[in-house]
């Protein structure tokens, strides 16, 4: 169960180029926070290399003591660009499997559906759903199976103002339970949040 | 970190090294070579082998040093995978076209060897077909290396296809040989060295010591390119963000 | 001394030692000519710094 | 064990593609069987003859080809990223990808071998045994064509980069089952063959898994 997120001199390079160093961070439960910055300066990688996927020049990604690579293995949901839903296959499927798959079940999924008003749309297939719609059944996911860490990447872009809103409640919900975010933003994010900058190579100690 | 002398983990060190290495096992190459030929042919003639013996003297070391060449393939492999050694990524690419061109030598020495005794320009005879089969692998190898466009990763896709070469190699010597046995009966090489006449023992092995100190050589110098050119892609970079 | 003469074969075993030549320059050739390109285009982005 | 049945379920879904997948594997299949007389000549002395041997190599052709988008749909939509973040390992996130790709695709072809085989003049007698073959060979088919459609992610003309990657893989299958065949039919002892190939099947289904989630660990970085 992760408890905090911390980072300690991290330095991150894509394509042998340096993107940032010395980007240092401590996250403790119930705390969010946005990671802002120009576009290609890092952040979805910063938010790869916490989940493991990418791996850091230098620094450190500690969770609070629990080994990285059990709080990887089932402790951090990474909501990206891309929803990871096939477009033949129908609402309901995608949503069930990613359910199970991130350690819930068909109930904990018929439940996050009612939350973000899927219902209806469950036996649709994916690829006639509105990109609004998609993310909104990707963020079912997160919370079909409650995970302590949300990694999220500019998770509000394709929704409307409402569902903002809402969501932005779902992420009070998330973060009143216990849970952290870190999520990356162009715009601010709907709840109180501190803020770190990625200014870039130059940056840091 | 492994161990291992400076001159194989430091780029700096490794190209100092080479420098003179290289020409040296060049050097090297050519005495051997001709001290080898020069034995080899003024020997009398084997006479149940007649003269095909003198394609011989070019083609076991060739043989040879398609598979070592592949042994340092997927060594450097290794090294570069496992602890991550940019100057071993450099080796195993420069040895893969080596490999290639030496297991291209073998099946052209291998095929004008037996062109008088088979009648035909190719059999698919165990040692050849395997050859062939290796070179396929060269193939893929290079084939991997140049359809990657991002370095890093396919520096480590080459490297973990190097180790299942590495894997696959013995597994399909081992069934083409089990697959000659069921289609032909006798491979047309009778095991290599031991039907060859003693007086041509020392000029083999001669001229196999000088092919590998040639591919040392040549390994050396094309491994020397492929640091320049990772340096050549740094220096890019920095005169892109300067 | 070295018997040249090679009797009815002379075309396969001069046709092997000419292949296996032409393949080695080629290697030789390549290999040089791929450290000389990559050193000079590094010289020629570096200026400055001229290593060995 | 819940997430590896369903994530099982889910990869032979997608394979099976409402029967989209086996239809095009089986359809190549069946084209490739035709085109052999076209080009050899009908004579049946002639076809019959390398009739088993060219049944097996069309059906390595088929499984290759039905490999392509075995790694790859997964890793452009964002998908392998949350297949990762699991405690289910790669490994085995993999091996069910295969397993699913055997299940959906491999099945159907096996089904379909003796069909083109006796099509092009092998006797009836045969059709059990290369049944059997093309199962334990479509698995072995399977989990090396994965090894190259994992290390082909990222990278230009992947469906013909994995072809040329995983050819020299299936040279000990196709050699292995091309020989109990031929052994069959010339009444020669054929198990040893066919052990053989079953070992081979095996050796890289625990194996290859490890390849594929290292070349997948390397494409997602």
């Amino acid at each position: 169960m992760i408890r905090s997120l911390e980072l300690r001199g991290v330095a991150l390079s894509r394509g042998g180029r340096l993107l940032f160093k010395g980007l240092s961070l401590s996250l403790g439960a119930g705390e969010a926070c946005a990671l802002t910055g120009a576009n290609g300066s890092g952040k979805t990688s910063l938010l790869r290399a916490v989940a493991g996927l990418a791996a850091i020049e230098a620094g450190e990604v500690g969770f609070g003591g629990v080994d990285p690579a059990d709080a990887r293995a089932g402790g951090l949901h990474l909501a990206g660009h891309q929803d990871g839903l096939k477009p033949a296959r129908t609402a309901r499927e995608e949503l069930e499997f990613w359910s199970v798959w991130s350690g819930g079940d068909a109930a904990s999924a018929a439940g996050a559906a009612e939350a973000l008003e899927l219902r209806p749309l469950l036996d649709l297939e994916v690829r006639r759903l509105s990109a609004g719609q998609r993310r909104r059944l990707a963020l079912a996911r997160l919370l079909a199976a409650p995970r302590p860490l949300w990694l999220l990447d500019e998770p509000l872009s394709p929704l409307d103002a409402a569902w903002r809103e809402r969501f932005g409640a779902m992420m009070q919900t998330h973060l009143a339970g216990g849970g952290l975010i870190l999520a990356a933003v162009h715009d601010p994010l709907p709840i109180a949040a501190r803020t770190l900058e990625i200014v870039g190579p130059e940056m840091g100690a | 970190m492994i161990p291992a002398p400076a001159f194989l983990t430091n780029p700096e060190r490794f190209m100092a090294f080479s420098r003179w290495a290289a020409p040296m096992f060049g050097a090297i190459a050519v005495i051997l070579g001709l001290a080898g030929l020069w034995l080899g042919w003024s020997a009398p003639p084997d006479y149940q082998q007649s003269w095909t013996v003198r394609i011989l003297f070019i083609h076991i070391p060739t043989a040879w040093l398609s598979e070592f060449a592949y042994a340092c393939l997927a060594s450097a492999s290794l090294l570069s995978l496992v602890w991550r050694q940019l100057l071993a990524d450099a080796a195993a690419q420069a040895a893969a076209p080596l490999g290639a061109g030496f297991t291209l030598l073998t099946l052209a020495t291998g095929s004008l060897w037996g062109r008088p005794e088979w009648g035909t320009w190719w059999v698919w005879d165990a040692r050849l077909t395997s050859e062939l089969i290796l070179f396929l692998i060269y193939l893929g190898y290079m084939a991997l290396r140049a359809s990657m466009d991002d370095e890093i990763k396919g520096a480590r896709a080459a490297a973990i296809l190097g180790l299942v070469g590495a894997l696959i190699l013995p597994i399909i010597h081992y069934s083409v040989y089990w697959w000659n046995t069921l289609h032909q009966g006798a491979s047309v090489f009778r095991s290599g060295g031991s039907a060859l006449a003693p007086v041509f023992f020392w000029p083999v092995i001669l001229m196999v010591l000088a092919y590998t100190s040639a591919f040392g050589s040549l390994w050396l110098v094309r491994i020397r390119g492929e640091v320049w050119r990772r340096r050549a892609d740094a220096a890019a970079l920095r005169a892109a963000r300067a | 001394m070295i018997h040249l003469e090679t009797g009815k074969y002379a075309f396969y075993v001069w046709t092997a030692y000419g292949v296996s030549a032409a393949v080695m320059a080629v290697m030789v050739a390549g290999a040089l000519a791929h450290a000389r390109r990559w050193k000079a285009k590094f010289e020629a982005l570096n200026q400055g710094q001229v290593r060995k | 064990m819940s997430r590896f049945s369903t994530l099982l379920a889910r990869e032979t879904a997608l394979a099976w593609g409402r029967g989209g997948g086996p239809m095009v594997s089986v359809g190549f299949y069946a084209g490739v069987a035709t085109l052999l007389p076209l080009a050899i000549g009908p004579e049946p002395a002639r076809l019959a003859a390398i009739a088993p041997g060219a049944a097996w190599v069309a059906l390595a052709l088929a499984s290759l080809l039905s490999l392509d988008r075995l790694f790859e749909r997964d890793y452009e939509d964002g998908a392998l990223d949350h297949l990762t973040l699991s405690p289910v390992p790669l490994e085995l996130t993999c091996a069910a990808k295969c397993f699913g790709q055997w299940l959906a695709t491999g099945a159907p072809l096996a089904l379909a071998a003796p069909v083109a085989a006796i099509a092009l003049g092998a006797p009836l007698s045969l059709t059990p045994l290369i049944l059997a073959c093309a199962l334990i060979g479509g698995l072995a088919f399977a989990f090396t064509g994965g090894i190259g459609a994992a290390l082909s992610l990222g990278a230009r003309r992947g469906g013909l980069l994995t072809a040329v990657i995983v050819l020299p893989l299936f040279t000990p299958p196709v050699i292995f089952g091309g020989g109990v065949l031929s052994a069959f039919l010339s009444g020669l002892p054929w198990t040893a063959g066919f052990v053989l190939l079953c070992a081979y099947a095996l050796a890289f289904v625990a194996l290859g898994p490890l390849f594929m989630a290292a070349a997948c660990r390397n494409a997602l970085s």
